[in-house]
């Protein structure tokens, strides 16, 4: 596939800039809104024109749109996948039409990927609840806020949350519930849990949507010093709620490094150079 | 003359829609009328217009369908979980989950007919008991692996996508029980008074139960080729397909009231929907500005249609 | 009162209130929490929104309508007045901007169905499709978040104990209820849903009484967003997908029909307080997200069957 | 004597009505066998038992010496029993042939697919033999209503059947579709068969049937030879009283021209001109289609017209609306009771005030004592029958109905009163009772227009007669010079007067 990259390079050179296809698995989360703002000004930076479309989180949506992209000519795909077991069949379709396929954040399980762009969500999960477990003083009550059933990120972060609590005795989980990567729905579910739950010592939501509704529902009750809060995505929001020490901790997945890389990765490629086949973007905790 | 000109207008204004969008992008991007790009649309439009083809028949008979987004999903998942956990033949997989689809038609159907409820709520009840019951059958993740006998309804036959393949039988067939047979000539009659339908001597009941089956079936057509296309089954595939599915079939001429409506129009209303998509990804128009489009053009396309059906013949 | 009042809209409404009971009795057992006063008031607090939308819902479908816009009509009017009130616009203003911005959303609706003569289904399902991308545009995608106190007072003060939107909720149903019987809008929306032909033969302004519902439906759509945004301290472009479903479900299992003129807003806030019942017990229970939503549509069909049952044995 | 039909003991209860209480019927095999009643007095509720649509809670059904009990209407159509609906039972959006045939399409390739070359082959002979002249593929909805009764007799001719339920077929018919009607019926009954025949209008059962019987309030008062009874007989057998006239005529002094019409046009009426006077009432008369109904529709703003004026009290009228018009003094009572009139959901006292609301109540606000007074003070005065004002309107019978959709424009206090087929599918009880109050109007100076397709109504009515033709006016006529034949004459063949 460097010979791809080379003729897709040479090709470019002849007849303008070159076209970069994003394809996002939804515009309708702040986070991804992130990461294709850090994908675009790189790539005006580097003169680069992007093209992005919008999953809506339907991977059925999400293989039309590939589809567009890989008729449009574009030279290299960027693919935010929906899921990565359902990007496969895109992916494919890409390598046959010679297109360099780079994933950012999630993974495709099958297909030639060039180069994989992302902060492990499992990790994610796990350095969650260790810092969690860590601030309720090593045993607890604690609550799962899960996001929308059946989607990956709700899959992975949930994965490496219950793997580190499922090995640490003295940490129940006893609720865990969905709120759907929703803040009204972090709101109301959790309101009903602490009704259900009068010892709860933390929380962990999948996204940073359900923390913030679940912390407005915890300081409505007055329960909010009692709790530990631990969010994911690090979204203005939650970096603002950190701040001001109504959030405990976020992880941070640095969305708009993840766009970034994505695009100047492909473009390195497109210029010839050899890139790593997993460019791993650190995972942080944003804490006060 | 100018009569004739009209009476082709109203009776064809959905196709007149659809060629009116196709002229606009093809001025917008030289790509979209490219052989290529027109199979694409039509692939792309294939699970919604077999899918609306289900919910046309229960629209014509006065009813509707809000349950089929979450059949596809459940028939991907039930299907691809029969051939990969179970370790069932592939063709077995697949014929087990176009039965299925089409028991969870009948059961919306059981409920409208006997249970007496609106179809509205009751397939919006079934809407959320299909999704709900994905989650569990999947337990929330994805089923891949059941093998290129599966995903060969998501492949390509040279350059013809497999779909558009599956498309056509599915419009043949329906298109001709609907218009050439018994059963066709009363999904209409029930939807035009069923009370006249019930005193001319048809069995109502079997009539409805038949168009709520019939659509489920197709869901499930479509469940099959959608996780053929993504090569699993997805536990939250094609929610709000349900009201696409409705909009296309409205989009073909279709009327709520019931009693009217064409197989070819429901298509041509599918493929509007999928030559916008297409036709604004294709212009870069931005995602949230395409759901503007969008619903504007379809509302104007209604207003259009409306329009031109008042206008006396 | 004989639309309202009718034997067997009682025993409709009597069957709902039993099935409530009943689920409310057997809840009590499984959690002694169920009842607690402070989870009763979650409980109505949680319906509001839901109990908003779907009463301006009923006005609609009384016509013989629907409106599948009211999710994406929130959406739209809660970013709008997030949006004027960062800019510094005072709370009062903000209200009555964001409220006029779902009202004329409905005046669009309405127009569209008496002007346009587009089935309501068809016009609002155009809207909602059309609102969202204006919300998701106006807001690029973003939450608008931090908003002044006084307005998140609209979502989190109290009065005597019972939480704000509680009471404005209660005040909705009551100038509702007060409309429906009492004015003659109340009689127009009857018997347009009753036969809007032979309202238009009896002289009944058909059109602007249509249209007046969508604006109602539109203002209230936006109301709940308000409350909603409050609650939040933040106004979301993605806020109330699916809600339109959520509050016809409310109408419906509260007894009115879709072919209109039959129904009314008793009917309706029950069918929400079982809808917020059931979800309050899902979390409660702790039950499986899995199981959640076959438990939902199981609980409303056999609401539904119920309702049936007593209507055929009257 | 061979019997094609005998009922024992019927019995027939709905939720608060003994519908039919000890009814026996018997109709001899080859004749035409007339059911007279008032409104709600059984007639459509019997014959529904007979065309299985209905199941009787006791008695006995014997056709053709078989004892019967049907489930469904295929069951009677088994036994050779067909009905034709008082209401239209059409599906609008079908083919004329579909509708004559729906259920029992001709089958092509194994009975797997209809035929539909054959459908319409025999909905054409069918229809030939009616004389109706319409394309058996255009949608059933695009034929005017007395089109849409002859497709209903087609479709009942069309079963074979030995016994035809006829329940009022002519009230939508004109003279020329009754005439062939009844040629048909006596081919019928030449052939052997059985033909049921309920009607409102007694000129008819004295033309056709052989035998009468006579229901009232659910019970079967007699049953004789046609021959052997007279008006009177029937009607007072009917309502259990004697009435002394259908069309009491009282002469009342004509006023001034109150309304001006000239030159009106809009869709289906071209260049329509008349006047009317205060105390006047002025019949409109006219074949199938003559496009009476469309005109009044233009002139009260429900559709729209295209040119002409109208004057009212010297006053010009420019683009009618139906509420500006009730405010000027219109009021209207629509020819289809059931879709253009009734709230069926609601109570009587709705039904009654509901054009009146905005006027009683200018601040929007409802208050319900004066609206009992109103609805109390003309269900008094117009007798009209309801166990209460909350009764839901469907429960009432189509006589007391029409009464309260007639007070409903009374309650406006109209100066013009404008009537289209008032007493179609009513009793002659009712009948009289609407033809005394329209009588009554008049003295009080209203100026009324009515629409009618029955002509001895015409005649009986009013003070001068339109006939229309094909949309146009084709005479003028004055109640002294008109005559049955003469309107005829001019409905079918027009001419200027
Ligand atoms: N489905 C029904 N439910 C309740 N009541 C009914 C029903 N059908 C008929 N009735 C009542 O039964 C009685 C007999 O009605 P039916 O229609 O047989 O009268 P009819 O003699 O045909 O009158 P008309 O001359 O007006 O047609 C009436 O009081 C009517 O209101
Ligand atoms: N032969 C025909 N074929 C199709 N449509 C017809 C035909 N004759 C009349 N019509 C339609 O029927 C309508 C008028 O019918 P209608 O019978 O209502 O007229 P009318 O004079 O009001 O008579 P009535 O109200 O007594 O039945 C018109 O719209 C006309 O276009
Ligand atoms: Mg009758
Ligand atoms: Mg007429």
């Amino acid at each position: 596939s460097q010979e791809a990259g080379e003729s897709a390079a040479q090709e470019a050179a002849e007849s303008g800039p070159m076209v970069i296809g994003l394809s996002v698995s939804t515009l309708n989360n702040p986070f991804f809104v992130t990461l294709r703002d850090g994908a675009q000004e790189t790539a005006d930076g580097l003169g680069v024109e992007l093209v992005v479309v919008d999953s809506q989180d339907d991977p059925a949506r999400e293989a039309s749109n590939i589809q567009d992209l890989i008729q449009q000519g574009v030279d290299a795909l960027l693919i935010n996948p929906t899921d990565s077991d359902a990007v496969v069949p895109s992916v494919q379709r890409a390598n046959q039409a010679g297109i360099p396929v780079f994933t950012v954040d999630r993974g495709a399980n099958g297909g030639e990927v060039v180069a994989h762009i992302a902060s492990d969500n499992v990790a994610g999960g796990e350095m969650a609840a260790n810092y969690l477990i860590d601030a309720i003083g090593g045993s607890g009550k604690v609550v799962e806020l899960q996001g929308i059933p059946g989607t990956s990120a709700a899959r992975d972060r949930g994965e490496g949350f219950n793997n580190v609590v499922n090995d640490t005795s003295g940490v129940e989980i006893v609720a865990a519930q969905t709120a759907n990567f929703n803040r009204t729905e972090g709101l109301n579910v959790f309101q009903n849990i602490l009704q259900a739950e009068p010892e709860i010592d933390g929380v962990f939501a999948h996204n940073d949507e359900m923390i913030l509704g679940a912390l407005q529902a915890a300081e409505a009750a007055g329960r909010a010093d009692q709790i530990v809060f631990v969010g994911f995505d690090a979204v203005d929001d939650a970096v603002a709620a950190v701040e001001d020490g109504r959030l405990a901790a976020t992880v941070a997945q640095q969305p708009s490094e993840i766009g970034s890389l994505g695009v100047s990765t492909a473009v390195t490629y497109l210029e010839g150079q050899d890139v790593d086949s997993y460019i791993p973007v650190p995972l942080s905790l944003v804490t006060q | 003359m100018i009569p004739t000109v009209r009476r082709i207008v109203v009776r064809y204004s959905t196709f007149l829609i659809l060629a009116a969008l196709m002229l606009l992008f093809s001025l917008v991007s030289s790509r979209f009328l490219q052989v290529n790009n027109l199979l694409n649309i039509v692939d792309q439009s294939a699970l919604l217009a077999i899918v609306a083809i289900g919910v046309t028949y229960t629209i014509i008979s006065g009813g509707i369908d809000l349950s089929v987004g979450s059949v596809v999903a459940l028939v991907g998942a039930v299907s691809a979980g029969l051939i990969v956990r179970a370790g069932l033949p592939v063709p077995v997989g697949i014929l087990l989950g176009l039965v299925f689809g089409a028991l969870l038609g009948l059961v919306n159907g059981l409920f409208v007919v006997y249970g007496r409820l609106q179809p509205f709520v009751a397939t919006l009840a079934m809407m959320a008991i299909a999704r709900g019951l994905t989650l569990l059958y999947t337990q929330g993740r994805p089923i891949s692996g059941m093998g290129e006998a599966y995903t060969f309804f998501g492949s390509r036959l040279g350059p013809i996508p497999v779909s558009i393949l599956v498309l056509l039988v599915v419009v043949l067939v329906s298109g001709t029980v609907l218009r050439r047979t018994p059963f066709g000539a009363y999904v209409y009659a029930v939807g035009g008074n069923e009370e006249t339908t019930r005193l001319a001597g048809v069995a109502v009941s079997r009539v409805k139960l038949g168009a709520y089956a019939f659509s489920g079936l197709m869901a499930a057509v479509g469940g099959i080729i959608l996780t053929a296309r993504l090569w699993s089954a997805q536990p939250q595939a094609a929610t709000g397909l349900e009201l696409q599915a409705i909009a296309a079939t409205v989009l073909g001429g279709a009327s709520l009231m019931g009693g009217a409506g064409t197989i070819l129009g429901t298509v041509a209303g599918a493929l509007i929907m999928g030559v916008l998509a297409n036709g604004l990804n294709l212009a870069g128009v931005s995602s949230y500005l395409q759901q503007v489009i969008t619903g504007g053009i379809f509302i104007l396309a209604v207003l259009l249609d409306m329009w031109t059906k008042r206008q006396k013949v | 009162m004989t639309t309202t009042f009718d034997l067997g809209a009682l025993f409709r409404r009597f069957g709902l209130l039993i099935a409530i009971a009943v689920l409310v009795f057997g809840l009590a057992l499984l959690s002694p929490q169920f009842l607690a006063v402070q989870n009763v008031l979650n409980l109505l607090l949680q319906a509001t929104v839901n109990a908003i939308i779907a009463a301006g819902m009923t006005l609609v479908i009384l016509t013989a309508g629907i409106d599948l816009s009211v999710g994406s009509v929130l959406a739209l009017t809660a970013v709008i007045t997030a949006d004027v009130l960062q800019a510094g616009v005072p709370v009062v203003l903000a209200v009555v901007i964001g409220l006029g911005a779902g009202a004329v959303t409905g005046l669009v609706n309405g127009l569209l169905i008496t002007l346009g003569r587009i089935p309501p289904f068809i016009a609002t399902l155009g809207m909602m499709t059309l609102a969202r991308g204006l919300a998701l545009s106006y807001a690029q995608g973003r939450p608008i978040t931090g908003l002044p106190d006084r307005f998140l007072l609209v979502g989190t003060s109290s009065m005597l104990g019972i939480p704000t939107p509680i009471w404005i909720t209660a005040v909705v149903y009551g100038a509702g209820m007060f409309v429906l019987r009492r004015t003659v809008l109340g009689r127009y929306i009857y018997a347009i849903g009753n036969s809007s032909r032979a309202a238009r033969f009896t002289g009944i302004p058909v059109r602007s009484a249509t249209v007046a519902v969508y604006v109602i439906s539109g203002a209230l759509a936006a109301l709940a967003g308000m409350i909603l945004t409050a609650r939040l301290n933040s106004a979301q472009p993605i806020m109330g997908l699916q809600y339109e479903l959520n509050a016809i479900a409310a109408v419906v299992v509260g007894g009115a029909a879709l072919s209109g003129g039959e129904g009314g807003l008793g009917g309706t806030f029950l069918g929400a307080l079982l809808m917020a019942i059931i979800a309050n017990a899902i979390n409660i229970l702790n039950i499986s997200p899995f199981v959640a939503q076959v438990l939902q549509g199981s609980v409303i069909l056999a609401a539904l069957l119920l309702h049936g049952l007593s209507r055929r044995n009257q | 004597m061979q019997y094609s039909l005998k009922m024992q003991g019927i019995h027939k209860h709905f939720p608060g009505v003994h519908a039919l209480d000890d009814v026996s019927f018997d109709v001899e095999a080859g004749s035409v066998h007339a059911l007279v009643g008032e409104n709600g007095a059984g007639k459509s509720t019997l014959m529904k038992l007979i065309s299985g649509s209905l199941v009787p809670d006791e008695g006995s059904i014997e056709v053709f010496g078989e004892a019967v009990r049907f489930r469904s209407p295929a069951e009677a159509q088994h036994h050779g029993i067909s009905m034709i609906h008082q209401e239209l039972t059409v599906v609008p959006e079908r083919s004329v042939a579909s509708n004559i045939f729906l259920g029992r399409e001709p089958r092509a390739l194994g009975g797997l697919f209809i035929d539909y070359r054959a459908l319409n082959t025999q909905a054409k002979a069918l229809l030939d033999r009616l004389d109706v002249r319409v394309d058996p593929t255009v949608p059933i909805s695009e034929l005017s209503i007395a089109q849409q009764q002859m497709v209903e007799v087609a479709k009942a001719l069309s079963y074979n059947a030995r016994v035809i339920i006829m329940d009022e077929p002519t009230s939508s018919l004109t003279e020329r579709e009754t005439a062939t009607l009844f040629r048909i019926i006596r081919d019928l009954r030449a052939d052997g068969i059985t033909v049921i025949y309920i009607s409102h209008r007694l000129e008819e059962i004295f033309e056709i049937s052989d035998r009468v019987t006579v229901l009232r309030d659910g019970r079967t008062i007699r049953t004789d030879a046609t021959a052997d009874l007279d008006e009177d007989t029937i009607v007072s057998s009917m309502v259990g009283r004697t009435i002394d006239t259908i069309f009491p005529k009282r002469e009342v002094e004509i006023g001034e021209t109150i309304l001006h019409v000239d030159g009106l046009s809009g869709n289906g009426f071209r260049d329509v001109s008349f006047s009317l006077r205060k105390g006047e009432i002025l019949g409109i008369s006219g074949l199938v289609g003559a496009g009476r109904s469309e005109m009044v529709r233009g002139l009260m703003g429900i559709d729209p017209v295209d040119g002409g004026s109208i004057d009212l009290f010297g006053q010009p009228v420019t683009t009618p609306r139906v509420a500006g018009m009730m405010r000027r003094g219109f009021a209207f009572v629509p020819e289809d009771r059931k879709e253009e009139a009734l709230f069926l959901g609601m109570s009587v006292r709705d039904n009654l005030v509901v054009s009146l609301l905005s006027r009683l109540f200018r601040s929007g606000l409802i208050q319900y004592g004066r609206l009992g007074e109103v609805t109390a003070q003309y269900i008094d005065k117009l007798r009209i029958q309801t166990p209460s004002q909350g009764q839901l309107i469907r429960n009432l019978s189509g006589g007391n109905q029409q009464k309260v959709i007639i007070a409903r424009c009374l309650a406006l206090k109209p100066s013009v009163l404008i009537l289209d087929e008032p007493t179609r599918g009513i009793d002659v009880g009712a009948k009289a009772e609407i033809h005394t109050i329209i009588g009554d109007l008049a003295a009080q100076g209203v100026g009324i227009i009515m629409i009618s397709s029955e002509l001895p109504e015409i005649l009986g009515v009013s003070d001068r007669i339109v006939v229309m033709k094909e949309g146009r006016v084709a005479a003028q006529l004055d109640r002294t010079e008109a005559t049955q034949d003469l309107i005829m004459q001019k409905a079918a063949t027009g001419g200027g007067s």
